[in-house]
């Protein structure tokens, strides 16, 4: 039975490497089909990123503090009445 | 055996072992034992939960399907390389079958079939879902250690990680730092699952259940259109079959399914899948580097185990400890998830067993 | 097969073709369809989730209760004669189940039984739940067909309905204001759903099971005293459902049910109710505004098909073409709630055949 | 069959129509049995919209835009978290 | 019996009696109630609701289990003496009992086993999973019946509470103050659900499926890493099933079930179990109050009967109408969820019936 | 069968009795077990209560507002969305 063994593990090793082989040639594939679309959507974002931290820091930070609050308080009000 | 049930327990809540499910299976490890409440036997509730849920494999595959909508593909598509890792780490599902067949070779009362050694095996994928599917088909009375083998040693990663990795790695190579990650665009992320599914279909119909709700969990979250199915199979679905599945695995640890030396033997083993599949993961980083220009760190070879994301986690701890700026937790994500795939293609594997042995 | 899922699979993504069924479907029908996984063969998991789920019913009343806890019928009670209008648009069921008995006449391969006949006619009714509901009790080996026309078209209505509507009115008809709703009270909604269950009880029990779980879900969401549940039929147990009565439908579409002749029939037929339901919608509304004083616009009569809420905002999208001022959403979606009730009215008088056909 | 297709066209339609004019009595009954209640509602819900937009418009304004700030933060969080 | 159904569907929605578990009940009757429908018969929805969720026992565990999950047991471990009143208030149980047993020796027309009497027995311990538990364990022919009966003496806890408790107490008992609690510690109430699972399963396996999903629930609820399954069975799960259960419930309320002499009976027999209940916990506190040096007030042994949070409540109230600064909620809720428990412990005491009788 | 009601409900009190007066001792037992821990935990929140008192009061009852606020948009706006 051993000697079965050895031939599942070397059949099943083989299948592994195969699978994940012409996985990542499919990935590199739609990669490479795909890029315009990717760069076009890179793109996009950078603008939205700029155009967003070009808003005053300091108001953020104050924003981001009341919104922790609300969201930490939004939890436990959803633990009592629930 | 409400000591064993008692001590996952106390695992789960106090040593944080993937609480999870070890909170669920200790629990109904307990209630399977209580003499004469019969909760495990046929009329009992926790029959009916194994019966529906874990014999027709619904309760895995639904778990799986969770994971996937919770699964970022993302640092594996943005350095496909990095999935090999997540093959090579499957040797330790593959040696270990080999293991338990020697065990049962030559250690006296022990005596797994072939079926069994392949339902042990898939504790080195370090991935639940598959391991409870794959011996829920093949071993189910192997089922309830080999689910409490894989959790307890999926929490014990930061112990059984770290002394294997250190032995293969030079402090130079731990140190290597990796190159910042590409933008991964929605229209990969949206035709990765399915070319995934079409993979398997063509070269492996045996893994398509494990496939198929795993790459349908993560169209769903990444197509865009079904928001509200993938939130709901990332958290009321996940948690519903979570507790059901952890119950009704719990109730196949009985005394006289687990109290015996087959679960020394698989206690044994599945630590040195583990091993294995961390050797495994580095010896190839480190060889993948003997061919490639652009160096990868061998510390995320160990990721491809899976046990997301913990592997992930202690690449990161031993990349900093080499140096603190060496940042590799989204690089070990790669290996990390791209070892779901492959342990769910070693099980299917495994699984075509099924149907030759008998 | 494998294309035809992976065909769903595109038009739920990229088409947004009612995504949220069509995606699970077109899945379910590529993992019935891999040779050798036999995941829809008995022992198979969505054998299991078609057993219990569907060809049961449950799942398909499941959603309608969900359905039923998701729709405010505050429009149709405001202004309760456009509720005509949706039981006028269900003469597309009607002739197209006369259309399916005439095809299996005189086409020779299309063997259509009455039973058949009548679930290919739900097809006109535009309503998923109704549609799998009807043709999983009478015609179970069309159900696939019939479910895949169903989400079709009503994804389809934009395109379909238009020329219709337009072909049938004149642009001062589509130009009609009509007055401002009253407001309804939160008493008119509670009793709203009793007395639509009790009428069913005394006219029509055949449509009970159909008309009672869409009415206990409007009654849960209007009665103010058990939000809990209605939120949660609302959400999790309905995206729970969805997603498994998705898969188990695309279980269906195997080769031999579905690559047929028959299977082209239900498709043109499906097109034909659509178009008949959308053209007696909008006659009936000009029959009406012979008759009553107060004016109707007849683009509204088109919601009468249902495919709540599309066929409601093609009614306020030709309004607006005709003088941008002209509001008819809220209007439209009176005959277009009523029309849920017409068709599960229509399936309730279909479902007495499986007692007395055979 | 055509003929038993044609029986059955004509009962259901009947049936479909009888069903929704009976509706529709039974509502426009309901309608007017209820009408003091709902009145009433009427006039409280105007009442309450009274009171209620006589509020500060300006601080309203800039409250929205920290709860949306605040709720999306929150989804973005679940989304994280889960 | 569908005026029946349809007496429930408004007393849950006007009266908000219990309407989580009545509006489904009542709306169950209706369906199962209707002429040549079929819905509660062998291949009816409800007929399958039944049958896998209420004769397997699951579906009242898994609500016991969110039950678990959102209860406190802090107002008791802080004072853990008031659990006696919690026990006291059992008499009801087993005094009902015997009430059933002599109305079948005396009444001509009533027939109720020993079975039959636990059953209806079980009203009174003022618990609807654990009565649903019992009885479609011992009496599924009653189930029906002692449902109704239990939501509904629930829901009337306040009108049937409070003048028992007036005539057994003086005004000065009833202004008693109670001292403020301690604080609980994170350790006790992980400890808590273990150890009261524990004991049951050495001194009464029997109980171990209600209390182990019970403690299970809580488990989940105290220990801190498994928040998300606990949030999950207190939400999604429960409201799931108590859809399901209400309307499997419901559909056991057929005319030949429930319009007979035996529901009188147990009507009649369910509201004396809730009064004696409520006596018997108010003495147990005079009771202690004798031998005691801190003293309690009286009022709140009236909460041993659980009803939870009602009869707490009702405690309150009538504390405060002697004493307008007198709160007793906290201090009345240790009793409530110890009555919870005590119910549980006579329901295992029941169960073992089960294997004796028949 | 009403001796047999007897002794099942005299016997069954008992363990009702039994099962709820061993719970007691249980918890009277790890209370005392547990006591340190237990005591650790209420100093900590006694501390923690008095630093977060410490903070400004208006300015919290204005978060407060805030808070509630977005709470009840992000609620009207799930019943929307979902
Ligand atoms: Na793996
Ligand atoms: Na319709
Ligand atoms: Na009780």
């Amino acid at each position: 039975m051993v000697v079965e063994g050895i031939k599942l593990a070397v059949t099943g090793m083989l299948i592994v490497f195969i699978f994940l082989i012409l996985l990542v040639l499919v990935v590199q594939l739609s990669a490479r089909l795909l890029r315009s679309y990717t760069q076009q959507e890179e793109r996009e974002q950078a603008r939205y990123k700029r155009k967003s931290s070009a808003g005053s820091p300091l108001a953020d930070s104050r924003l981001i503090a009341v919104i922790a609050a609300a969201v930490s308080a939004h939890r436990k009000k959803m633990r009592i009445v629930n | 055996m409400l000591v064993t049930g008692l001590l996952l327990v106390y695992l789960a809540i106090r040593k944080q072992f993937e609480p999870l499910l070890l909170l669920p299976i200790g629990i109904g490890a307990i209630m399977t034992n209580i003499p004469l409440a019969g909760m495990g036997e046929s009329g009992g509730v926790l029959y009916y939960i194994y019966a529906v849920g874990i014999k027709t494999g619904v309760f895995p595959l639904l778990i799986f399907m969770g994971v996937g909508a919770m699964t970022d593909f993302g640092p594996m598509l943005a350095n496909p390389k990095t999935a090999l890792l997540g093959a090579a780490a499957q040797f330790g599902i593959f040696i270990t079958l080999m293991g338990a067949l020697l065990l049962s070779e030559f250690v006296p009362g022990i005596q797994f079939t072939l079926l069994d050694a392949a339902s042990i095996g898939i504790i080195g994928g370090a991935d639940g879902p598959t391991a409870i599917f794959l011996s829920s088909q093949l071993s189910p009375h192997l089922l309830g250690a080999i689910a409490v083998a894989a959790y307890s040693y999926m929490a014990l990663v930061p112990i059984i990680q770290p002394p294997i990795m250190r032995l293969l790695t030079t402090t130079e190579e731990r140190a290597i730092h990796m190159q910042q990650m590409r933008h991964v665009g929605k229209a990969e992320k949206i035709i990765f699952p399915l070319s995934v599914f079409g993979l398997c279909i063509f070269l492996l119909p045996s893994a398509a259940p494990l496939i198929g709700f795993f790459m349908f969990g993560n169209l769903m979250r990444e197509c865009g259109v079904v928001e509200r199915l993938s939130k709901t199979a990332q958290n009321a679905l996940i948690n519903i079959v979570t507790i059901l599945l952890g119950l009704g695995v719990g109730a196949q640890l009985s005394a006289t399914t687990f109290l015996n030396v087959a679960t020394i033997g698989i206690l044994i083993l599945g630590v040195i899948a583990f091993a294995i599949g961390t050797a495994s993961g580095v010896i190839m980083a480190k060889l993948m580097n003997l061919v490639s220009k652009t160096k990868i760190n061998p510390l995320i070879g160990s990721a491809g185990v899976s046990a997301v994301p913990m592997a992930a986690r202690v690449s990161q701890k031993l990349g900093m400890e080499a140096d603190p700026q060496n940042m590799l937790l989204m690089h070990a994500m790669g290996p990390n998830v791209a070892g779901v795939i492959g342990s769910a293609v070693a099980a299917g594997v495994l699984l075509t067993l099924k149907n030759f042995v008998v």
